[in-house]
């Protein structure tokens, strides 16, 4: 097995993930990942402008004050809020190279997302069959298509927590395994933040 | 390579002369020539207002743009690679930089106040004298006025299409719907555009001078026969505006019993007036009760709306004010009436001797081919068997003469 | 799959940063305890309850200002300390930011075009 | 797997690295074996270099300029006399919403997108942008997109919405054919492009400078490029949003648009708008940064005002955001929204009128030598400041509800828009083309190409000034004598001056084809070009023509912006006198004496492309049958887990130990 030998001259010229490298001294991944997050604002801004524009327009027994269960959504948008606390303690553990931990807290978050996945699933069911159908009015369109954007979102977090506790199972995660979790939890909180606005926006105050 | 190109400074000395005169011809435009819808002949209130706007922001531009190409036509000229040595690798004059920067600021408060202030001018309802609803529809205008005080007075509603009717010298307000997809109206020598928005009622202020039509056309963007939607605002003194008035609201008149126009009631009854509304037409059953025809175009139109044609021949124009009504030489003789005789003559309407024959017949005949519009069945078997436009009826040519003669008396 | 990729090519030293940042990209936050963010949690929990709260309680006048309030420093907590916003490089925040409040400003002057939210 | 050690350019292979040294490796990466072709089609496909990718971007973009232009003489064939037949009215629509998509995403967007991927490294001394990979895979998201968009011709019919595709008339109601199907997915595959591209050079940019190039010494290229970036990175979600909107109204039977629904059709025009605003600058902003290369090289001044220029391009980007509903002046936002918005809109001139002075204030007191390129860029100052002198016309909203939606409207922007951006590009192509290449485009020929161009487009867009000013109204499939009126400003006359003015255009722009072919055809008798055959400014400039596949054999440390010039020439601070120190050979040859030893150059990859290509196969299967959903949704499913497997540089150990005694020796990509 070859062994490269670091040249000397001050050009580090192969590098992995060598944060203290670029001309900021960031990391690109995580300035990527930084830019990609402010991106998705206007992504779900205008998800949630689609919304307010048109929550009103629904037939009168099919609105959103009679259709939330207010106190379902609560208990589901706290366990979201819990898994970025688990994810926090996942991106911690892999900071000191804790992989047992990191793995653990991983699949916690994990966890967590797909019970929040599993509420909505089960939230869109019990709506559809009181009558609101993706196509039943202006409302139903624009409510489903801002929780079911976001909702696809946690799905893909939730496929990339599994994939990163599965590569890490195996020693796999190329280049630096904190920051791979770290970015992983950048998204993840991204995911979480967007709901706390969603939640308060969509389900507590009222049309 | 050519370093130099001593044809450069000509070509810009060319250019800078052309930029004068086109500035100098564009100001001038205003009084010059004579396209029906020129945007730099205000024959109104509210196009004057924009029009003493415009021209001294156009103006101004056309300074700047005459000061930015001269300077660099200099430059251009004076600083060309003459063999000199290496200029100096001057960085900027940031004082410079930022005088330059304020007076462009400068000159655009000075454009921006004027602005807003017309803005709002434009937007003054208040002093309105005579309410008309316009509703576009694919591809031709409707246009209804409600009962008012107004106008001199409405006493019945009236329904008509591509030809706006208003009292000349007058504060009407028009407002605007849609009943498909957007539309916009646009009457350029009396105001600016508003689009017509289904779903919204916006409001646009007309007023004209003088007697006279005035050529307008569909400027936003909607479907196949975009092109093909035209209208025109056509302006009457209050008095003679009464005369049209009441000629709309006179009692159906049926054709005499035995006549051409006679059998022409019948086949339009028949084939038209499922989609076309004339006002006051009945049919006798076999049992021998009247009842009145009503027109249910929204069975068969996408936009639900067919044009009324209970005083066709009133208008001087159809299918979306793109078609004639009258031959050419009678077509002159309204179009370019003194302002005082306009009004008799736009009144006469149309006689058999003034009809364009030829492009109504066409229609009648076969719509679809003469105007694009997706009114063949295949075409409307998406929209649920209904057309967008008219349809071709496959009537017969004699059956075309009676209809004719019919219409030709709905005045 | 921007998770996993590298830097192809960071041959240029660190030199002279001239754009502001402070503090590293690791460090200082990876040594906060799991209790300090246990702590967190625990207000964010304690605020959720508050803002679920109006559902059964009437805070009147106070309701919209109170709960877009609470959103906001839900918001900003998990981004600054979860996110380690508060501690990573200003340019970050920056990115981020820019991003949020133009989309804003954006949204709020394009919602204020239609005069009215949602008619009924 | 084997990992081929490949002297890339034979200019680097040090002595005696003649055959190819082959080790094999520690691990295997990857679900397949990893692409090692280094020649042929092979070598393009799977690439990850940013200059191949910048030449395919190139290439596509300028086809996809003729399809545009050819869609846009067909407009101006139809439109030359009255009541023209060339089109049928469907055709006419699908013609003009095309040429406008054509133009706007398939070719100024994209070839923006070739001048950043190929210059922006090179200008800031790096060896390859932040992603290579991504890279790639906006590539191929930009092909595929506009690919698909353009089938939709062959499968029914193009889009015909007008390039705005204002809702409702966008309904599949108003629209039964896929043409909108196909424009909204294929812009949706483009957009991903324009997103990864966006990050990617951002990063790139922010985070790999050469030593010492601080921002306010990078070159003005590079951070307009940067501006443009963070231009598309908050705008192209905006029109993401919109799309979808689109698609789950004429896929999925949701009401967003739909008035008899209760819905507001504003809401698409706004969505449009905060996107479409920004977009404009997005056009511009990349012919901007390229003048102000062109520039200062051929006047031999720096920049003028450099700070200004930053700054102003910065402002140009942020307030650009505020001032969409100035498209919307006659929609009915009433007359607060509309007073704010054209206030907002004419702060824009401030700024694009400082680039304008400094312009100008850059040819002042220099010694001009009138390149072809450099006649592209005097060309754009005086053509852009016309269509934007047009553009405060327009601002001022009551004034605007006579013009727009007029040919006024199509005059101003293609003044911008051609004056602006295409004059740009085509400035950058003649000043950077033996940097590309390695060989200079005919002086000769460009002048022709240049002077047509002008003449040509003056000619077209021109004349629609008055036409519009006259009441012609865009996008009608024909006008008529009967209200062309009469006199020195009929609409019969100028509109015939304009088609016969696009047939010159046309000719001008063949030109530049032949030039190319000229330039490049086998038996082509055009020297290799000198290395620095325009005494240039920039960092770009410190390498081989064509570059290596690394760039640089060492990192130019930068002291000063215009580092190149400042290596060349000293200059006297006193006298302001300059001199010419040392010609760019010898700066070239001082930098390849301290040649790195040990450059891994980022390794090519099946999965950009693979990933890329599925989408249109989710595209289809959404229009025509959902089983294809399913089919393309694999594909991405299966390139993603590739991807994620696969480390985009291979692991050291992969890698010979660097070779003994400090010869030039490249290491290639691994295999
Ligand atoms: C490259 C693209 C580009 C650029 C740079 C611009 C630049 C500008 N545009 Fe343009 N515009 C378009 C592309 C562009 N536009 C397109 C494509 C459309 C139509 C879309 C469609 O409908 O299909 C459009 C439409 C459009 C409209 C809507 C018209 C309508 O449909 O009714 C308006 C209205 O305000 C407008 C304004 C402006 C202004 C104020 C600028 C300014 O940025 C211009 C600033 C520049 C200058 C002013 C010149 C230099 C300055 C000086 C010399 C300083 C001194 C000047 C003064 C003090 C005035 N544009
Ligand atoms: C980047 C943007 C861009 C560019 C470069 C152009 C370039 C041109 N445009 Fe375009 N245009 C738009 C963007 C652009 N346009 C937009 C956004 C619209 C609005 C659309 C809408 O309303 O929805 C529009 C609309 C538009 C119209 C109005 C249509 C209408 O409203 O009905 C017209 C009419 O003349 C026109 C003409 C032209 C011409 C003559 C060129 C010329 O400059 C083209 C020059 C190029 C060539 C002539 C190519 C050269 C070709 C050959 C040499 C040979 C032929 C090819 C082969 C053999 C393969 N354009
Ligand atoms: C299915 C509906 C339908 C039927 C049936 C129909 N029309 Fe029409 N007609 C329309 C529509 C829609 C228009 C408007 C088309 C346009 O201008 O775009 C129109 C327009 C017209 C116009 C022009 C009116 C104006 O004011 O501009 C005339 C005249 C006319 N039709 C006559 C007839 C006659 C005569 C018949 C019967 C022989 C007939 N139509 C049958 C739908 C119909
Ligand atoms: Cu109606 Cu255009
Ligand atoms: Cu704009």
């Amino acid at each position: 097995m070859a062994v490269h030998t670091p040249v000397t001259d001050g050009h580090d010229d192969h590098g992995h993930g060598a944060a203290h490298a670029t001309s900021t001294g960031l990391s690109n991944n995580k300035m990527a990942m930084w830019l990609f997050l402010g991106s998705e604002c206007l992504l779900f801004g205008g998800l949630i402008s689609t919304y307010m524009l048109y929550r009103g327009r629904h037939p009168a027994d099919l609105g959103p004050d009679q259709i939330y269960d207010i106190p379902f959504t609560s208990v589901s948008s706290f366990i979201l809020l819990m898994s970025s606390l688990t994810m926090v303690l996942a991106v911690s553990a892999a900071s000191m190279k804790d992989d047992r931990r990191t793995n653990l807290w991983l699949t916690i978050t994990a966890l967590l997302g797909a019970t929040f996945v599993g509420g909505q699933v089960y939230e869109f069911t019990s709506f559809y069959r009181e009558g609101l159908g993706f196509t039943s009015s202006l409302f139903s369109s624009s409510f489903y298509t801002l929780t079911g954007f976001h909702g696809v979102h946690v799905t893909v977090g939730i496929i990339m927590l599994m994939a990163l506790v599965g590569i890490n199972k195996r020693g796999r995660i190329p280049g630096q395994k904190a920051e791979v979790v770290e970015l992983v939890g950048l998204y993840w909180h991204f995911v979480d933040v967007v709901w706390i606005i969603i939640f308060t926006l969509v389900y507590l105050i009222p049309s | 390579m050519s370093r130099r190109d001593t044809r450069l400074p000509a070509r810009r000395r060319r250019t800078l002369g052309a930029v004068v005169a086109g500035a100098a011809a564009l100001v001038l435009g205003g009084c010059a020539q004579d396209a029906p819808q020129d945007t730099w002949q205000p024959a109104g209130d509210n196009a004057q207002k924009i029009h003493d706007l415009q021209w001294p922001v156009f103006l101004v531009a056309g300074v700047i743009g005459v000061i930015v190409l001269a300077v660099v036509a200099f430059a251009v000229v004076r600083f060309r690679d003459r063999g000199q040595p290496m200029p100096e690798q001057s960085h900027g004059k940031p004082a410079l930089e930022i005088a330059l920067t304020i007076l462009p600021a400068l000159i655009l408060v000075g454009v921006g106040i004027p602005t807003v202030s017309t803005v709002f001018d434009l937007a003054e309802e208040a002093d309105t004298e005579c309410i008309i609803n316009v509703t576009g529809q694919q591809w031709w205008w409707e246009y209804d006025y409600p009962v008012q005080d107004g106008c001199g007075g409405i006493s019945a509603p009236i329904v008509t299409s591509g030809q706006l009717v208003i009292p000349a010298d007058t504060n009407v307000l028009l407002r605007l719907t849609s009943r498909d997809v957007i539309h916009s109206f646009w009457i350029p020598k009396l105001n600016g555009k508003k689009d017509t928005v289904p779903g919204r009622v916006h409001t646009l202020r007309m007023q004209a001078d003088e007697p006279g039509i005035y050529a307008g056309q569909c400027t936003e963007f909607c479907g196949l026969s975009h092109a093909n939607m035209k209208m025109e605002a056509v302006a009457l003194f209050p008095a003679d505006f009464q005369t049209w008035v009441a000629n709309q609201l006179e009692d159906y008149q049926a054709p005499a019993e035995g006549s051409l126009a006679a059998e022409g009631e019948a086949t339009f009854t028949a084939n038209c007036a499922y989609c076309h509304q004339v006002n006051g037409l009945t049919t006798t059953a076999p049992d021998g009760s009247v009842t009145p025809v009503l027109a249910n175009p929204d069975e068969f139109v996408v936009s639900g709306a067919a044009p009324n044609l209970t005083n066709l021949m009133t208008r001087n124009t159809f299918a979306g004010a793109t078609w004639d009504l009258l031959t050419e030489e009678c077509r002159d003789r309204v179009w370019n009436a003194p302002p005082e005789e306009f009004g008799e003559r736009y009144l006469a309407g149309v006689s058999a001797d003034c009809l364009n024959e030829v492009d109504l017949r066409e229609w009648i005949r076969n719509a679809p081919a003469k105007k694009p519009m997706y009114a063949t069945a295949d075409q409307a078997a998406n929209s649920g068997g209904k057309f967008r436009g008219m349809p071709a009826l496959g009537l017969n040519e004699s059956q075309i003469d009676q209809i004719i003669a019919y219409l030709l008396e709905r005045h | 799959m921007s998770t996993t990729e590298h830097q192809s090519d960071p041959h240029v030293e660190p030199h002279a940063a001239d754009v502001a940042h402070d503090g590293h990209a690791d460090g200082e936050f990876a040594h906060k305890p799991d209790s300090y963010y246990v702590k967190i949690a625990l207000i964010l929990a304690v605020i959720t309850a508050l803002e679920t709260s109006t559902y059964w309680i009437d805070f009147g006048a106070f309701f919209l200002p109170t709960l877009l309030i609470l959103m906001a420093i839900k918001f900003v907590m998990v981004a600054s300390l979860f996110m380690h916003l508060k501690f990573d490089s200003k340019i970050f925040s920056w990115m981020f930011y820019s991003g949020l409040l133009l989309a804003i400003g954006v949204y709020v002057a394009f919602l204020a075009t239609f005069r009215f939210f949602a008619p009924t | 797997m084997a990992i081929i050690e490949r002297p890339s350019t034979p200019a680097v292979v040090g002595a005696g690295a003649g055959a190819p040294a082959v080790v094999t490796p520690s691990q295997a990466y990857g679900v397949l074996r990893r692409p090692v072709a280094a020649t042929g089609w092979r070598s393009w496909v799977f690439t990850v270099d940013h200059k191949k990718l910048g030449i395919m971007y190139g290439v596509v973009s300028l086809f996809f300029f003729l399809v545009g232009g050819f869609e846009a003489l067909l407009i101006r064939l139809q439109l030359a006399g009255p009541e023209g037949t060339v089109l049928s009215a469907g055709l006419y629509n699908e013609m003009f919403t095309m040429h406008a998509t054509t133009m706007v995403f398939l070719f100024v967007m994209p070839m923006a997108a070739a001048f950043a991927n190929y210059l922006v490294p090179l200008q800031i001394g790096a060896r390859d942008v932040a992603f290579p990979r991504i890279n790639a895979f906006g590539f191929w998201c930009f092909l595929a997109g506009a690919i698909f968009i353009n089938t939709s011709w062959f499968l029914g019919g193009a889009a015909d919405g007008g390039w705005f595709m204002y809702q409702p008339n966008a309904n599949a109601l108003f629209s039964p054919s896929h043409g909108i199907d196909f424009w909204g997915l294929g812009l949706q595959i483009t957009g991903i492009a324009s997103l990864t591209g966006a990050v990617n050079l951002i990063v790139t940019i922010l985070n790999m400078r050469a030593p010492g190039m601080s921002l306010m010494k990078m070159p003005i290229f590079t951070w307009m490029i940067l501006v443009i970036q963070f231009l598309l990175l908050f705008a192209m979600p905006v029109i993401t949003v919109a799309l979808f909107l689109l698609m789950f109204q004429r896929e999925f039977g949701a009401t967003f648009f739909d008035v008899s629904a209760g819905a507001d059709p504003l809401l698409w025009q706004h969505l449009f708008w905060i996107f479409g605003h920004p977009e404009v600058y997005i056009i511009v902003l990349p012919g901007f940064g390229i003048v102000s290369e062109v520039l200062p090289v051929f006047a031999r001044k720096p920049l003028f005002g450099y700070r200004f220029v930053v700054f102003s391009g910065a402002a140009i980007g942020f307030v650009g955001w505020g001032v969409w509903a100035h498209h919307m002046f006659a929609s009915g936002l009433g007359p607060v929204s509309v007073a704010v918005f054209s206030v907002a809109t004419m702060l824009i001139a401030i700024p694009t009128g400082v680039k304008i002075v400094n312009w100008t204030m850059t040819l002042w007191g220099g010694k001009i030598w009138f390149s072809t390129a450099m006649l592209f860029a005097i060309g754009l100052i005086v053509e852009f400041t016309i269509g934007g002198l047009s553009g405060v016309t327009h601002a001022v909203a009551p004034s605007d509800t006579q013009q727009t939606d007029t040919y006024y409207i199509v005059a101003h922007f293609h003044y911008t828009i051609f004056g602006g951006a295409v004059l740009g590009l085509f400035a950058g192509f003649y000043y950077w083309w033996p940097k590309i290449f390695g060989k200079r485009l005919s002086e000769s020929l460009g002048k022709w190409n240049f002077w047509l161009m002008i003449i040509g487009m003056n000619l077209t867009f021109g004349p629609m000034h008055i036409i519009g000013l006259q009441g012609q109204p865009r996008r009608m499939m024909n006008w008529t004598e009967a209200r062309a009126g009469e006199g020195f400003f009929n609409l019969g006359f100028w509109n015939r001056v304009a088609s016969v003015g696009s047939l010159i255009l046309a000719v001008g722009v063949a030109f530049f084809i032949v030039n190319i072919w000229v330039t490049h055809r086998p038996s082509s008798k055009t020297p290799k070009s000198e290395l620095d055959p325009w005494d240039a400014r920039s960092l770009e400039w410190i390498t081989q023509n064509p570059p290596k596949e690394h760039n640089f054999d060492s990192i130019p440390t930068v002291h000063a912006l215009d580092e190149f010039f400042h290596r060349k020439y000293e200059v006297d601070h006193d006298t302001g006198e300059v001199t010419k120190v040392a010609s760019a050979e010898e700066i070239l040859a001082a930098e390849e004496a301290k040649a790195d030893h040990h450059i891994h150059l980022p390794s090519p990859s099946y999965w950009p492309i693979i990933l890329a290509f599925s989408l249109p196969v989710m595209g289809y299967g959404v229009i025509f049958n959902r089983f294809l959903i399913v089919a393309g949704a694999l594909g991405v499913l299966l390139a993603m887990f590739g991807w994620a497997l696969e480390p985009s540089v291979a692991d050291d150990s992969d890698y010979d130990p660097p070779a003994e005694g400090g010869s030039n020796k490249e290491l290639a990509t691994i295999g």
